[in-house]
């Protein structure tokens, strides 16, 4: 029997532009024991209708039509104090941002029993009693009662939201977004304590994500919302098996997967519809690539489709048909091409230049070149003078490169804690050693993925890159000269050579340009004084990331653009000085799904078709192995494992490689992840280790390793790892596909 | 508490300390560029050379600068605020120790009255958002900060002074009541003290309150967008509870501060009140000491305001580490 | 430091512009431009106002006149200190106030205008005059002629007027106001020259009810409480009721025995004064000659101090009464009662200036005082604030706030005991507040009144229970003219800015008419005194003016800048 | 006070902006335009200051008489305290010798209250602007070099605030006042030498904030100068917020200049609404109920100071839109 069951409800928004539907006529039924995984991208109506749910919608919202029942009380009859009393005791809810719903200037512990007591009636006692029960039950220490949110790390602070919410045993659970914004080895922490609840107390949960992966991991259910309309209710399994919806088909093409690694990923191009006046016909209209003219006409309706399936579209009964079709990026790209961007044919890759001549891009698209851009090319397309490096690898058939940069045992180090205050204060001044003792090399059109925990140095790397940090010991190379030493004239030379794309779009660009002037102000501080010239270069350099037609875009304002577009044009400021080096922090973990993966293939075609040096940092090894030729693994600063992508991915050595391996989520319900043998927590990197850095969590840790620095070995495929036990390990958890999902596979 | 709050107040204090020292300096150098003879307010009917010049021993004022600014720090770490110019017999501490209490209770009673009013009515108005009731109240509040207070005062002191006579227009009591109170404990005893508080404090409060009650409301109203207050909420608090318990309780930890810092920046502000109303306070003292010349007495009312001044802001960081868990911990990392 | 260099530059910039019609002018120079001094107007805006309506009437000479408005102390300040040299003073208003002393014209005739006072002393405006030197001695030593004193002082007013060194214009009616429900009207005493606020009122006044508090308040400072310093207007109210002095001045302005049951001179230079007897300390013991003696000698007290330069000079311990009791020679102690005073030189003065100005201090109480200071360097009487005052006046201390209030009661064992049975004083500045009260109750005697007189008459027309007294004061309120330099070392030029000042104009505007035209340094009041011919009047306002500087040379540049006369 | 330094996304709302030249200093014109669109207090605290600018402007030409000089009747004596003509009793006057056109009265010594208020204009809004200006520009520039440039140089400028933090500022005030000749610039440079504090501290966070944004790194990573990252990329966005610190200064200045009026530092042949009521109140206008003269100046001075409030609320509410401060 449903424990909750909506019908119809329709839920509006008033704003000043007008009314929006967010939420306009979902039906969705919640059995008993069951996890209702609801999925969609942000803006499709998936919070507005838990606040719905709940009733806490803000002031201008208001539900307009349709029925609530929660085990046969219509909600929405229920008078306020009613309502307050069932909150909690029998609906509880772990909100967005939980990291943020706990008080924090009160202990986490006072919290949970001022709940307990008020809400439940506990007596003094007996709520302390609890609070210890629970706080044992999602893995805190019950000593962390008596602590402030603040002295939470994040994994933490969810726990202890979870550990609220399921206080009072409610019949219940309602989570939004959980795990979004934590690392992964957090995140699948958290995931297997609700898995584990679920089993062991038999909750009823309905989970919200955008993450079609976290719902694999602990849903049985699944429920697609697109534009304030439910568009595919299935179980689990077949949905993830066979999607029923063209948008459930995309999201799940969209997704990189590491046990089924992809070619080139699918993309949905475009916009969710203005839900102030919605299409008459099917939502999805505008983005699907199976659309026909009837789509337009008619709303199709949630329909049984097959066993228990639901779905909304007109061509569910071809759906066979089409899911072998949707295996083509290509054709989701014609979406593109038909509603947005007049896409040119690519051009035939070209092979990456090697030797001299250095700007790929310039000799390509660029017959306006100024005068001046070509004699500094001219000036500074020497040979690299850099010698060989055998970690290097060698991806020209046996034939040695000169790499266009090279680590030569970097470390960066910070101080904290001293000054005259921090004196003063009997501080002990604190070195961290952000990164530590790195070396690798990096060819011209060469790809390499920076990965790990947050903290473990990789941004700092990153920003080492591109010198917007200076290393404290060490060199780094760029065509054989050190950017420890670069100043006026060279270090221009550099910044033009070399670029950053950031990780969240919304900040990367002044706020207060029009998108011609970001664009413009790289080429006026190299000295293009022409006009007319840099008009033409920044045209050409939006029409490059499909921003087509590049003139619309130029006086816009960055906030009339969507986080897509504008992770795009930051690619395009990146590239519109032609550099020959790129490094990209984290370029897509801002951006919704759906649109991730046209960025990614944006990148990576024009790094190779301009022979772009390439660095990707991530914390999404999937991601990595999409994009990047080789993959670095980092921890404390420290670079333990390294080598081409498949190799790490598919033989890692290193214990911490593996973790992060089995960490990642996969969105198939059916591949069992390999369980994940450390726990959550980096520690400050404040010391410096004598043995492996990695002892303190590795799994399988020696005597040998806290006192002996593991050796760097290298095999034949150029994969290096430090670890006492390369080669060792006992057979590396490898993923499983097409295994069954058992009940309690983690232990 | 822990070590980490306890260096942190140790390192406010030395930083305030150096506050400190920085302002007495600049104090030293400011009353040099005095442009009248600090002997101005001496002058009787006779004066040779002679006296002239024992008077300015007496002062030290025929040392080098450089001594004289040694004197004056060793004397300031010993509080020896030395003579004053214009009142016999009497040290500029004994001047200064009579004012500081008045000004004390002025300023406290003031701020009291400020600080209830404002925060209840900032949860008020934050509550009734967009409500005529908040439009009005804080146009009203507006207007009492725009206004000067010491027109307020006087219209105030017009009407319930001299025109009802339901109040006494000045100063602290009469004397015939005054000169009875041997401690200050008799003065705050005593009903008369407390009558004539009434005016200048509720002067002050009219005015001063529009800080508290603004700050509260705009606290009131991010911390209702704050998601652990939708928590309370969505955890079927009543929304009382909601309000008070959570919200206001968060919401007033700003507000303490400010009340903190206000009680420094009272002291010294309370100088046009203090002179409106005859209050016998640091503030009228200052006013006097500068108006006659009497340098010495000027820059030790000057000097003791400002050390409040830095006290209360040591005071307000150390409340707010205290009261903040937050700051608390970020202290340590907090390099200045 | 940049003001100065700042001006410097304004300075040089305006000595361009002015060099430049003065090089095309064969006429003398311009007059440069001339600073008129005053109070502010928040400390006193009557002569803020009237220096204001001078100023314009100046500027109409064809002066560059600028107002300058700073604090009293301040104002001091530069006229004390700035006499000589390119910052000295150019013309300031000022006041003389009346004190029971002054009753008698010595102290202004010889203070204000003797050459040898010029560079420290009171001759603040540097007047140089030997004949008038002659005169102000001569009115000193002259002590048996009564007659031929008042001819002295009569030229020596005629001298000044002419001359016109100093522009009187007012003396202010002093406006007090009693409330006649508590005290009765007829019991209150008009001093001349003084007004209410007197001895004789405050042992006199009589209570018509049960309240015998009398309340008064003081817009001044009231800072010390000491009977050996000259504090101010408010503190010597209080020092005059505390402690008794041998003489006292009467109503009239004479000076009369006191606690001395009679004075006896025996020659112009030995006046023997015997004590009444029975009289106590307010500490009960009693009151003999050697006190007497010795609240001179304690004013005489001071040392000897000899300079790198082998100058000796004399370091008073009580620099204020110093001057009144300087001219004692020798003080014979004959019995418990009478003692002998002998003098350095004759002096008319005497009685009124010293034996009626002096405090009789207590042997007992300040012999260690003294003894201690004199041990002292950095230190004189100014710095000692007695824990309870002791006196042997008709009012004895109970409770003094420095700044606040001091409260006395009455002298139950005083041989004239006041009607009254406390007398306290407050410090109110605020002029509103002081209305306030006074119309309220909570103050029944105002005394001290520097605000408009019209608005204090308003009060008065309006409440059945205040009384409205008004007295001449020996007081007077003038334009000084430094007269060292120039301008102002020209008589011409003084009397023409002196015509330009409208007396009666400023008496019926800004006065309200609570002034008495002035037109010498000594007041209608003193009745005596002023039984002289007629003093010149300067009156012919702007056109008059402008004539006599024509007629002396003077001349105007196309400007209407006024210029020198010609070599 | 604890102003957390918060950075919202860009102004929202405008796309029909078409500039191809999107210039930072259009957008801020924008900014500003916004807030007065929004905001109607603060469009209403512009039109006063407007009519206030253009009175100040005009005065000599609105104002019947001079402000200093007192009138004289038929008999050549002062017309004193005429009563404002619609309060005064018909007749009554022509006895005195004059014709009453008094619209606010006289003062004790025969000066015109009206043409005093409208002189007044000039000298609150001559303090108000300068000081307002002075804070903001000096506030701004020590925020901006101590949150980019860091280290010492931060040390040295926030030490400093804290000195500036601890010294009472109308003390300070009154003593500038005394030491210097009285002038309403004692005002405007006690307010440069102190009140920058706020501006500079708030300033100097939101620096902070915007330094490590995306944007400027992206700006330093293109070879963009310190100079040009400074006043290309960070001024523009904190200068929003250095308008809303001036419009709070004019009010503090314009307050802070009739207190020290009131307690007789100013300077009295510049005639402001502080002086007017110092010299109503010494005149005992509250005695003599001449509330013609005490009400009108107190009423120009909370209108241009509540004027100044409602403009910086203005800017609050666009800045911060939850924030909503004084």
């Amino acid at each position: 029997m449903s424990i909750l069951s909506i019908r119809d409800l329709k839920v509006d928004y008033a704003t000043q532009e007008g009314t929006v539907q967010a939420v306009d006529g979902v039906s969705l039924d919640v059995d008993e024991g069951q996890q209702v995984g609801l999925i969609g991208e942000s803006g499709c109506g998936k919070t507005t209708l838990l606040k719905a749910i709940v009733q806490v919608l803000p002031r201008n919202g208001r539900i307009t039509a349709g029925k609530i029942m929660f085990k046969g009380i219509d909600m929405l009859q229920l008078s306020k104090a009613e309502m307050r009393q069932l909150r909690w005791r029998e609906i509880a809810t772990i909100p967005q941002a939980s990291m943020d719903s706990l008080n924090p200037v009160q202990r986490v512990g006072s919290q949970l029993m001022k709940l307990l007591r008020v809400r439940g009636g506990y007596d003094k006692r007996a709520a302390r009693r609890r609070a210890a029960d629970l706080f044992d039950l999602v893995g805190l220490d019950t000593e962390r009662l008596m602590h402030y949110p603040h002295e939470f790390s994040g994994g933490m602070k969810q726990r202890a939201v979870i550990a609220m919410a399921l206080a009072l045993e409610p019949s219940l659970l309602i989570a939004d977004e959980p795990v979004t914004a934590l690392d992964v080895i957090v995140q699948h922490q958290i995931l297997e304590v609700l898995r584990e609840l679920e089993q062991e107390l038999n909750l009823t949960v309905m989970l919200i994500t955008h993450d079609i992966s976290v719902v694999a991991q602990v849903c049985d259910s699944v429920a697609v919302m697109y534009a304030g309309r439910i568009v595919e209710q299935a179980a689990a399994q077949p949905f993830f098996h066979a999607p029923a919806h063209p948008y459930s088909l995309g999201l799940q093409q969209a997704f990189p997967n590491l046990a089924r690694p992809r070619d080139e990923l699918v993309s949905i191009e475009g916009y969710p519809p203005d839900l102030r006046e919605p299409p008459s016909g099917c939502r999805f209209a505008e983005r699907c690539p199976f659309v026909q003219d009837s789509c337009h006409d008619i709303d199709p309706r949630l329909e049984l489709v097959g066993d228990n399936r639901l779905a909304a579209c007109l061509r569910s009964g071809e759906m066979e048909t089409l899911r072998l079709q949707a295996e083509d990026p290509a054709l989701w790209q014609q979406v593109e091409v038909a509603q947005y961007f007049v896409d040119q044919p690519l051009p035939p890759a070209p092979s990456p230049k090697h030797q001299g001549g250095g700007d790929a891009l310039a000799g390509l698209i660029e017959p306006t070149a100024s005068p001046l851009e070509s004699a500094e090319e001219a000036a500074y397309g020497g040979i690299s003078k850099s010698p060989p490096n055998a970690l290097g690898g060698d991806l020209e058939g046996g034939r040695v490169v000169a790499p266009l940069l090279e680590m030569r045992d970097v470390s960066k180090r910070f101080k904290i804690g001293g000054g005259l205050a921090g004196l003063l204060r009997g501080d002990q001044e604190q070195t961290v050693y952000a990164v530590n003792n790195i070396s690798f090399t990096l060819r011209r059109g060469e790809s390499l993925g920076l990965a790990g925990e947050s903290g473990c140095g990789k941004s700092t790397t990153g920003k080492l890159l591109v010198k917007l940090l200076d290393a404290s010991d060490g060199e780094i190379l760029f065509d054989g000269a050190d950017l420890a030493g670069m100043e006026q004239d060279d270090l221009l030379n550099f910044r033009r050579r070399s670029q950053l794309m950031f990780q969240n779009p919304f900040e990367a660009l002044n706020p207060r340009f029009t998108l011609y002037r970001s664009l413009t102000e790289p080429l006026i501080i190299h000295g293009w004084k022409d006009e007319e010239a840099r008009l033409q270069r920044v045209i050409e350099t939006l029409d490059r990331v499909n921003l087509r037609p590049a003139e619309v875009f130029l006086d816009k304002y960055p906030h009339q653009l969507s986080g897509g577009q504008l992770q795009r044009v930051v690619l395009a400021r990146a590239l519109v000085l032609h550099p020959d080096f790129l490094v990209a922090d984290e370029p897509v973990s801002m951006l919704d799904v759906s649109v991730r993966a046209g960025i990614l293939n944006t990148t990576r075609r024009l790094a190779r078709e301009l022979g772009l040096a390439t660095v990707y940092i991530s914390h999404d090894l999937s991601l990595l192995q999409y994009t990047c030729d080789r993959i670095a693994i980092m921890y404390l600063g420290e670079i333990v494992e390294i080598g081409p992508s498949s190799e790490v991915i598919n033989n890692p050595q290193h214990p911490y490689t593996k973790a992060l391996i089995a960490a990642v989520p996969v969105p198939d319900p059916t591949i069992e992840n390999p369980p994940l043998r450390i726990q959550e927590g980096i520690p400050r990197p404040t010391e410096q280790f004598i043995g492996c850095p990695f002892a303190q969590r590795c799994p399988d840790v020696m005597e040998a390793c806290i006192d002996i620095r593991p050796p760097a070995i290298t095999d034949e495929y150029s994969h290096m790892a430090q670890c006492h036990l390369y080669g060792q390990h006992r057979d590396s958890p490898k993923l499983k596909p097409g295994a069954e999902v058992t009940s309690g596979n983690t232990r | 508490m822990n070590r980490g709050i306890a260096y942190y107040i140790l390192g406010r204090f030395l930083q305030s300390l150096m506050v400190l020292w920085i302002i007495v300096t600049l104090l030293f150098l400011l009353f040099r560029l005095a442009p009248s003879n600090p002997l101005a307010s001496y002058i009787d009917t006779t004066f040779t050379k002679e006296q002239e010049a024992a008077l300015l021993a007496r002062f030290g004022l025929d040392k080098p600068l450089g001594e004289q600014y040694i004197i004056y720090l060793l004397n300031l770490a010993r509080f020896e605020l030395g003579d004053t110019f214009s009142y016999s017999g009497k040290s500029v501490l004994d001047i200064l120790s009579a004012d500081l209490p008045n000004t004390i209770y002025l300023t406290l009673s003031s701020l009291l009255v400020a600080y209830a009013v404002g925060v209840l009515g900032g949860i008020a108005m934050a509550a009734l958002r967009g409500s005529l009731f908040e439009r009005v109240g804080t146009t009203f509040t507006l207007m009492t900060r725009a206004a000067p207070t010491f027109w307020v005062g006087m219209l105030l002191l017009s009407f319930f002074a001299f025109q009802w006579k339901l109040l006494p227009s000045a100063g602290i009591g009469p004397a015939v009541v005054r000169y009875r109170w041997e401690t200050e404990w008799d003065k705050l005893m005593s009903p008369v003290f407390w009558r004539h508080m009434i005016l200048p404090t509720f002067t002050l409060a009219l005015y001063l309150h529009g800080l508290p009650l603004l700050l509260m409301r705009s606290n009131m109203l991010e911390v209702l967008d704050q998601d652990y207050v939708t928590m309370s909420r969505l955890a079927g608090y009543s929304e009382w509870r909601v309000m008070i318990h959570t919200a206001a309780r968060n919401a007033m930890l700003p507000v303490l501060t400010a009340l903190t810092l206000g009680i420094g920046y009272s002291i010294g502000g309370n100088v046009v009140i203090e002179n409106v109303f005859s209050w016998p306070g640091l503030g009228r003292t200052l006013v006097r000491a500068v108006q006659q010349a009497d340098y010495p007495l000027a820059q030790g009312a000057f000097f003791l305001i400002a050390l409040i001044i830095v006290f209360m802001n040591f005071i307000a960081d150390i409340l707010y580490s205290l009261l903040d868990p937050r700051v608390g911990a970020s202290a340590q990392a907090q390099v200045s | 430091m940049s003001r100065k260099l700042v001006s410097v530059v304004v300075l040089l910039l305006m000595l361009l512009v002015l060099a430049i019609p003065a090089a095309s002018q064969t006429a003398g120079e311009a007059v440069p431009a001339i600073i008129v001094r005053s109070v502010t107007q928040a400390e006193r805006p009557i002569e803020f106002e009237t220096t204001r309506l001078v100023v314009e009437n100046m500027r109409q000479l064809g002066l560059d006149v600028e107002h300058r408005a700073v604090p009293w102390a301040q104002l001091i300040d530069e006229i004390w200190y700035t006499r000589t040299g390119d910052e000295a003073w150019e013309m300031t208003y000022w006041r003389m106030v009346g004190r029971p002393e002054r009753s008698d014209p010595d102290e202004f005739t010889y203070n204000l205008f003797h050459s040898s006072v010029r560079d420290g002393g009171y001759n603040f405006i540097g007047y140089n005059n030997p004949d008038y030197d002659a005169l102000a001695e001569a009115q000193r030593v002259e002590v048996a002629d009564k007659e031929a004193r008042l001819d002295i002082i009569c030229e020596a007013q005629q001298i000044i007027r002419d001359d016109m060194v100093n522009a009187y214009f007012v003396h202010p009616l002093t406006p007090q106001v009693v409330n006649t429900e508590v005290f009765s009207a007829d019991s209150v005493v008009t001093q001349a020259g003084i007004g209410v606020h007197n001895f004789w009122t405050w042992i006199g006044i009589e209570p018509t009810g049960d309240s015998k508090d009398l309340v008064t308040s003081t817009t001044s400072f009231l800072n010390s409480f000491n009977p050996l310093e000259i504090a101010g207007d408010a503190p010597s109210r209080v020092t005059e009721m505390t402690w008794d002095r041998l003489m006292r001045i009467n109503p009239i302005g004479v000076a009369e025995p006191w606690a001395a049951e009679s004075v006896v001179w025996e020659d112009p230079l030995n006046v023997v004064v015997t004590l009444r007897a029975g009289m106590t300390w307010h500490d009960g013991e009693p009151v003999q000659s050697d006190d007497a003696a010795y609240s001179f000698e304690a004013a005489l007290a001071g040392t000897t101090q000899t300079d790198e330069d082998g100058n000796e000079s004399f370091r008073a311990e009580a620099p204020d009464y110093y001057p009144f009791a300087r001219n004692v020679a020798n003080i014979e102690i004959i019995d418990d009662l009478s003692l002998r005073f002998t003098l350095h030189t004759p002096s008319a003065a005497f009685e009124t200036s010293s034996l009626a100005k002096l405090n009789l201090i207590p042997k007992h109480v300040w012999e260690p005082i003294i003894e201690d200071l004199l041990t002292k360097d950095d230190a004189d009487v100014d710095s000692i604030q007695e824990e309870i005052p002791i006196g042997s006046g008709p009012f004895k201390y109970v409770a003094f706030d420095v700044n606040e209030f001091v409260l006395l009661e009455a002298f139950d064992d005083h041989w004239a005991r006041p009607k009254i049975d406390t007398w306290l004083m407050n410090v109110l500045p605020n002029q509103e507040a002081t209305l306030g009260q006074i119309q309220s109750g909570e103050m029944n005697f105002l005394w001290e009144w520097p605000g408009d007189p019209g608005v204090l008459q308003q009060i008065v027309d309006d409440n059945e229970h205040l009384d409205l007294f008004s007295a001449v004061s020996i007081g007077f309120q003038y334009f000084a003219f430094n007269v060292r330099y120039a301008p102002f070392d020209d008589v011409t030029f003084r009397q023409a800015v002196a015509h330009t000042i409208p007396q009666q104009f400023i008496i019926d505007n800004i006065y309200n008419g609570f002034a008495a035209p002035a037109d010498s340094f000594v007041s209608a009041a003193l009745e005596y005194w002023r039984q002289c011919d007629d003093l010149p009047t300067y009156d012919l306002g702007i056109d008059g003016a402008r004539e006599l500087l024509a007629d002396a040379g003077y001349t105007w540049d196309d400007d209407g800048r006024l210029h020198y006369p010609a070599e | 006070m604890q102003q957390e330094a918060m950075v919202r996304e860009g102004p929202p709302g405008k796309t029909t902006a078409q500039f191809r030249q999107g210039s930072a200093l259009r957008q801020l014109w924008e900014t500003n335009l916004e807030v007065f669109q929004r905001d109607k207090m603060a469009l209403f605290g512009l039109c006063i200051f407007a009519v206030f600018a253009l009175v100040a402007l005009l005065a000599p030409l609105i104002a019947p008489n001079d402000p200093l000089t007192p009138l004289k009747n038929a008999d050549g004596d002062w017309i004193k305290d005429a009563l404002p003509y619609w309060l005064a009793e018909p007749g009554e006057d022509e006895a005195e010798g004059y014709t009453n056109e008094f619209f606010l009265g006289t003062t004790n010594i025969g000066r015109d209250i009206f043409s005093q208020l409208i002189h007044g204009s000039r000298s609150a809004l001559l303090v108000g602007f300068s000081a307002a200006a002075a804070v903001a520009v000096i506030g701004t520039i020590v925020g901006l070099l101590a949150g980019y440039y860091g280290g010492w140089v931060d040390t040295v400028l926030m030490r400093a605030a804290d000195v500036a933090f601890g010294i009472p500022f109308i003390p300070f005030i009154i003593v500038i006042a005394a030491f210097f000749d009285p002038s309403i610039w004692n005002v405007v440079l006690a307010m440069a030498v102190l009140l920058w504090r706020d501006t500079g501290r708030v300033i100097r966070s939101q620096v902070l904030v915007i330094k490590e944004q995306a944007f400027v790194s992206a700006a330093r990573v293109s070879g963009a100068s310190d100079l040009r990252i400074i006043f290309v990329y960070i001024a523009p966005s904190i200068l929003p917020l250095s308008f809303l610190y001036g419009s709070f200064a004019i009010a503090w200045a314009i307050l802070t200049e009739a207190s020290v009026s009131f307690l007789g530092f100013s300077d009295p042949n510049t005639i402001s609404w502080g002086f007017m009521l110092q010299d109503a109140f010494l005149s005992l206008a509250l005695t003599r109920g001449a509330f013609y003269w005490i009400i009108p100046p107190g009423l120009c001075i909370m209108l241009t100071v509540m004027a100044g409030f409602f403009i910086g609320r203005g800017y609050e509410e666009v800045l911060f839109p939850r924030l909503r401060r004084m």
